[in-house]
């Protein structure tokens, strides 16, 4: 089988109708913000940004399948790299890499060096525990459940937390294959 | 055999010679089996209710999806015959024609499933369906009002496929 | 060299000041600011037509002492800047510049979401920034 | 587009928290626009900053229209608003109902759409009080995907 689809974003990148940076990363900064006044536990805002990753992740699918003409993610390691280099160039406009395979490919780490969401943002000390990138983690844990792909995602390494880098751990828990709908009797 | 390849993807419309009404109807259905669309242009003929239409439809591709795999003469890859297989695995079909009717079919690897029923002397379809899936991102699912899953009620959608479909030669 | 800078709110409340001296003149650095934010009061409401521009964000001399000059700045939404120079001889070129990096630092500090409106600024990424604008003031035209 | 969607998914965050979010998005926009530009003489010269350079910056196109009474009221409108360009209901859902239903789904039909304006009218209203305007900003979708924001300057 040949490889199938663009092996890097840039080109439809350049293309995507774009949303004003700074409007982006200041409206997610204010998001995070309201959650954390509305909801108080960190552990919930985490929970929260999942979900709202996970929204998104459902729909921006489509959008990234039509766009980079992908035809077909049916191989978790292909899939995985064709989310960091084209998907992640495609939506934040940044390169991310896969790396540290387990043996039998089935969990890898995204690392992004650069991420757009956290310009600007000190964490205070108040909100230690929160992952304020979460919303990436619902993202692509929604966008690969519509793929056929149930995975468990978690941060490794969070740069607001002093670390070097942006590491999300993606492990793959089964692929879902389409069933019939209807009932037979029926 | 293989529906779409590795060409690129054209975000213009691809060139038509003609135009006319050869659509006669488009479904859409998403990875549940769920028909989130019926558009009709030209079909005199109803025999059954809407709902058993869909489910008929959406049979006919799953069955003819599994025995187009189980004949791929290239693969040894292969489950039974039956057996749910992931959207995009193995081989599929794009389009088939009869003596009154062409239908063409594309699935995204996220399992919507787009069906373009249409006269039988119409070209190649399969820019077409690219197309159309273009703009169910751009109006459908890019829509706020728009909850995944559900029946597509979105009248941009609607006026700019019947457009579109009119075009088509 | 620079002695002292200074942000203050649109009520006139401290949001940010830091000294850059050893001696512990801090307290009268303090007393300067904040006679020179009546100054900057003055010059908006009665702007001298020999002054700068009409409106300019950079606002100029405030006013010299005899061991320091004060300039001050004031943004679209009447936040001030003070800068307090022990050099005689400042270009005024030099200040503005000065000023045009301070602006570009206060507002990258106000945009992190976790810094609320009107209180003041802690961020340790701005102090870095200031102290490293303050340090580099004047070199660009001395070569 | 995509932030339009972060909130557009979360039905539970009501119309105040999103203008709240709008707000404080404007009110650190209008900081980092203004940079390097003279101070606005008047009202007017504010409205006309968040119509040409503010909205510039944000959607790559001006207001197209800003109309006023003189009296503290600005009408802005963009005649192809970007965040509401994809937005559309079916009107021949309710094509069988009778007059009073008919009325009560335009107004759903007016209201939903209402909800994703809370964003920019936060956004207008930070921006301009942090320019020291108070102010209050309302939006009209009734033609989209034309979008007019009307506001009404607090004496």
């Amino acid at each position: 089988m040949p490889p199938v689809g663009p092996r890097s974003g840039d080109a439809i990148f350049a293309n995507v109708e774009r949303v004003n940076a700074e409007l982006f990363t200041l409206t997610y900064g204010a998001i995070v913000r309201q959650l954390l006044t509305d909801l108080e536990e960190v552990e919930e805002v985490n929970k929260q940004l999942d979900q709202m990753g996970y929204n998104i992740g459902i729909r921006l699918i489509d959008e990234f399948l039509a766009k980079s003409n992908v035809s077909r993610c049916v191989d978790f390691k292909e899939t995985a790299e064709v989310i960091a280099k084209v998907g992640f160039k495609m939506f934040l406009g940044v390169t991310a890499s896969v790396t540290n395979w387990d043996a039998d490919g089935t969990c890898c780490s995204i690392v992004l060096e650069d991420n757009p969401l956290v310009d600007f943002v000190e964490l205070p000390d108040t909100c230690q525990g929160l992952y304020y990138c979460n919303i990436l983690s619902g993202v692509v844990r929604g966008a690969l459940e519509m793929v056929s792909m149930k995975t468990e995602i978690s941060w490794i390494r969070d740069m607001l937390r002093g670390d070097d880098a942006f590491e999300l751990q993606v492990k793959l828990l089964k692929q879902i294959p389409e069933e019939y709908p209807y009932k037979d009797d029926e | 055999m293989q529906f779409f390849g590795g060409t690129e993807i054209s975000p213009s419309l691809p060139a038509s010679t003609a135009s006319g009404n050869n659509g006669h109807m488009m479904y859409v259905f998403n990875r549940n089996g769920v028909c989130l669309l019926y558009r009709e242009w030209n079909r005199p003929l109803h025999t059954l209710n809407q709902q058993q239409d869909h489910k008929l439809m959406f049979g006919l591709l799953f069955s003819l999806k599994s025995l187009t795999a189980k004949m791929d003469p290239t693969t040894q890859d292969k489950s039974n015959l039956g057996v749910p297989q992931l959207p995009g695995q193995g081989c599929s079909f794009h389009s088939f024609r009869t003596n009154t009717y062409k239908l063409t079919f594309m699935e995204s690897p996220s399992g919507i499933k787009i069906i373009l029923v249409t006269h039988p002397r119409t070209s190649d379809l399969r820019e077409s369906l690219k197309y159309i899936y273009n703009l169910y991102v751009e109006y459908v699912v890019k829509n706020p009002l728009y909850t995944p899953g559900t029946p597509i009620r979105c009248e941009l959608f609607n006026t700019t496929l019947d457009q579109y479909v009119r075009s088509i030669s | 060299m620079i002695v002292c800078v200074a942000v203050v709110g649109h009520q006139n409340n401290p949001l940010y000041i830091q000294s850059f001296t050893d001696a512990d003149d801090a307290l009268k650095l303090h007393h300067i600011v904040h006679c020179s934010l009546d100054v900057v009061d003055e010059r908006v409401n009665n702007p001298k037509k020999s002054g700068p521009t009409l409106n300019e964000t950079f606002l100029g001399l405030l006013y010299p002492t005899e061991n320091y000059k004060v300039y001050g700045y004031l943004t679209n939404t009447k936040v001030k800047f003070i800068l307090v120079t022990t050099d005689l001889d400042v270009k005024d070129a030099d200040v503005r510049n000065f000023f045009r990096r301070f602006h570009a630092a206060y507002v990258d500090a106000i945009s992190n979401p976790f810094h609320e409106p009107g209180k003041k600024i802690t961020s340790k990424t701005f102090a870095e920034r200031v102290s490293t604008i303050v340090k580099s003031f004047g070199m660009s035209s001395t070569g | 587009m995509y932030c339009n969607r972060l909130y557009a998914n979360k039905p539970e965050l009501a119309a105040s928290r999103i203008d709240a979010i709008g707000y404080q998005v404007g009110h650190q926009l209008s900081e980092r626009y203004t940079m390097e530009r003279p101070r606005f003489t008047d009202h007017l010269d504010a409205i006309k900053f968040i119509c040409k350079d503010f909205w510039s910056e944000l959607f790559k196109k001006q207001i197209d229209n800003l109309k006023t009474n003189h009296r503290g009221t600005f009408v802005l409108q963009d005649n192809r608003f970007r965040w509401v360009s994809r937005m559309s209901l079916d009107p021949s859902e309710n094509g069988d109902l009778s007059q009073e239903n008919a009325e009560a789904a335009e107004n759903k039909a007016v209201q939903e759409p209402n909800m994703h304006l809370h964003f920019s009218c936060g956004v207008i209203k930070g921006a301009l009080h942090n320019l020291g305007i108070a102010c209050a900003v309302s939006a009209d979708p009734s033609q989209l995907p034309a979008c007019s924001f009307v506001v009404r300057i607090k004496p």
